[in-house]
């Protein structure tokens, strides 16, 4: 039986007439977990005979433990059976649920938080349905996610997926003494879900783009004082997405502040950048973000020291 | 009359001997810490009402030690543990992995003892069959079953270990 | 088709007659990899009226190539069929198969030596059967054990395994051009099989024991002057095997040498070592073996550093 923390409990212990090595009328008894063992609140013949013991525990605040009964037998006790008593919680709603488009496994993967401990095996499913902009419809059910055990996260293979459309999905809680649902978020794979339901709605995972100095042996570019000339290209995976970047740098002096180049294309071959008179060597990142279309900005690429 | 028993069947059987007795007690720890049934003596009369058998060792006791019939019986005992161990099948998830090797390791041991008498010519002419075995029908009773089939076993070890130490 | 690295390949290709986009007779050609085309060795008619044109590569020095059958067609190349050549070796017996039983894992790994590249597609597998002593018995196979793909060691799992008895075990390799046999060990998984028919034999992997010294708070512990109290006992999924232990000691000082203690027990509480008196601080290390039965030595303790 599972019971919520802290409800009573009602057990009975039969003993069939026919169990000769007994005597008469065995005083059945009681032990919870490793407690001292205690008589029922009563002992009643049934009508074919039988010895029946009832107990009621008002509270039970084990959230798992053993309920034996017992008899006395040859100056010892012996066990007659064993229940295994549950307490515990229904689970709360999982929250946060939130989901990256990762375009190297093209999986789309969600977590949540479970919400507080329920003292009992509690099963979480990521379900989810197709559906249009909007999300008032209801389409075709997509695969329910079975997240492994313990974990508060799902990955949904690619095959399963609509990219450039929209679907709804939700995590579903649920246990012996109940069941929820996180709310429900209105996405497109491949989207921020602008009509989201709520936020944070997920996101492609872009990984930072490739940030590199250009070869100055190379004959064609003059070398002007202060100046350096830089190439880059977007994360291949994310080659497809139109794409815009933001460069920043700063010169290697104690507190120094970054300077930002915004509104970069997502990849060139040349691009000149002047006016670093301020120390020796510079450090540079860049990141981009797709553009015309929702998304997060990558992390910064790994910082460049650079001589200008 | 004595067996020319080699001393590497004796040393590998006093090994094998140890190695269930091993695990024999990680199944009975298990059984104590998960189920909060530890304690044999409380279930004799539930191993009475369920028919659990114990094996005899009488013939390897170090009083009226005979050769032939010590093996015959650590074999047929052994041969019974199998089946005691096999019949609580299901018990749980938990001690499943521990169970199956238990039960891997006796039927090996069994297996060493076979060929061992096979060897000396002593070797029933047909293996035994399995007599039958209780029916546990609830978890409780695969449990509790536990309890007293690994007991029983770890004192027909004990018994073993004397002789085969006796022996060796 | 599948041949010995530098044999000779025949190939044959044929136009039904029926191809009417082709002019009447068509000059069949024939291309290796990237070679310029050729023409076949003869092209002739076929009593259905189709034309077949042979060629032979007198020796395919590819390991893998792709033999194109083509014909001219309004001043280009036509493609009409493509074969697949492979070629290689047959593989050569696999060597130097040893086998470790692992107590934790309660799995025998056996790995081996896969010998010279084939070039080919080339399967191996473990292969075993039960015996007695002495291995002259066939008994019962033991499965068959795939190791993953380009792997060469596979695991036995303790299901399959009959311990305490002889089994011959050996390494069977093939591919489209033959197959070979590893020579057969006979091994008891727990053993290191006196009746091995070739060596290394398998042994059980013993861990180092568990060195350390005794608490020196330890009341009934009198500390002389240049002695150390220790106690170990064995690793614990091996407590069953009777071993004996092996200590050896060195004071730190440069280019100092190991003192031997032998024919130790295997576990012991209290053990007092004396006359370190060359170095404030000593290493200590312990190793195991099985004593009585076959094995072989653990691995070293790691080094415990000790002042006497």
């Amino acid at each position: 039986p599972i019971v919520h923390l802290g409800d009573p409990v009602l057990a009975s212990c039969t003993i069939s007439p026919n169990c000769s090595k007994l005597d008469r009328q065995p005083k059945i008894l009681w032990r919870l977990q490793d407690e001292p063992n205690q008589p029922g609140d009563r002992q009643h013949h049934l009508p074919d005979g039988s010895q029946e013991s009832i107990i009621t525990l008002p509270h039970l605040n084990y959230t798992q433990a053993f309920l034996f009964c017992l008899v006395p037998w040859n100056n010892s006790f012996q066990v007659l059976d064993q229940a295994e008593l549950r307490a515990g919680y229904p689970p709360a709603s999982p929250s946060n649920l939130s989901c990256l488009m990762y375009l190297t496994t093209n999986s789309l993967v969600c977590q949540w938080e479970p919400g507080p401990e329920t003292h009992l095996p509690t099963s979480f499913i990521l379900k989810s349905f197709r559906s249009r902009t909007g999300c008032q419809y209801q389409g075709g059910t997509i695969l329910d996610c079975m997240p492994k055990k313990r974990h508060s996260n799902c990955s949904i293979p690619r095959k399963h997926l609509l990219l450039y459309q929209n679907m709804v999905i939700w995590v579903q809680a649920e246990n012996m003494l109940g069941s929820s649902e996180s709310p429900k978020l209105c996405i497109d794979p491949m989207d921020v879900g602008r009509e989201s339901l709520t936020t944070p709605p997920p996101a492609v995972k872009l990984e930072p783009p490739m940030l590199q100095a250009l070869d100055i042996g190379h004959d064609i570019v003059s070398r002007q004082p202060g100046c350096l000339w830089l190439s880059w290209k977007p994360w291949k995976p994310s080659e497809f997405m139109e794409q815009e970047c933001e460069l920043r740098y700063q010169p290697q002096l104690e507190g120094a502040n970054w300077t930002l180049v915004s509104h970069l294309p997502s990849s060139t071959d040349r691009f000149e950048l002047c006016s670093l008179h301020q120390a020796p060597v510079y450090t540079l990142q860049l990141r981009c973000i797709r553009s015309s279309l929702p998304g997060l900005w990558s992390s910064w690429s790994p910082g460049l020291q650079l001589r200008p | 009359p004595s067996l020319p028993l080699p001393r590497s069947f004796l040393l590998k059987s006093l090994e094998q001997v140890r190695k269930i007795q091993a695990r024999n007690t990680e199944l009975l720890e298990q059984l104590c810490a998960t189920y909060k049934l530890c304690h044999p003596e409380e279930l004799v009369l539930f191993g009475h009402s369920l028919g659990i058998p114990k094996a005899s060792l009488s013939s390897c006791s170090s009083q009226a030690l005979q050769q032939t019939k010590c093996l015959s019986q650590l074999h047929s005992g052994l041969f019974l543990y199998q089946g005691l161990l096999q019949a609580l099948a299901g018990i749980s998830s938990e001690l499943a992995p521990t169970l199956d090797m238990l039960h891997l390791d006796v039927d090996n041991f069994a297996t060493t003892i076979w060929q061992q008498m096979e060897s000396l010519g002593v070797a029933p002419t047909v293996q035994p069959t399995q007599s039958t075995m209780p029916i546990f029908t609830s978890a409780f009773q695969r449990r509790a079953g536990g309890v007293l089939v690994t007991s029983y076993l770890q004192s027909f070890l004990e018994t073993a270990h004397h002789a085969l130490h006796h022996l060796a």
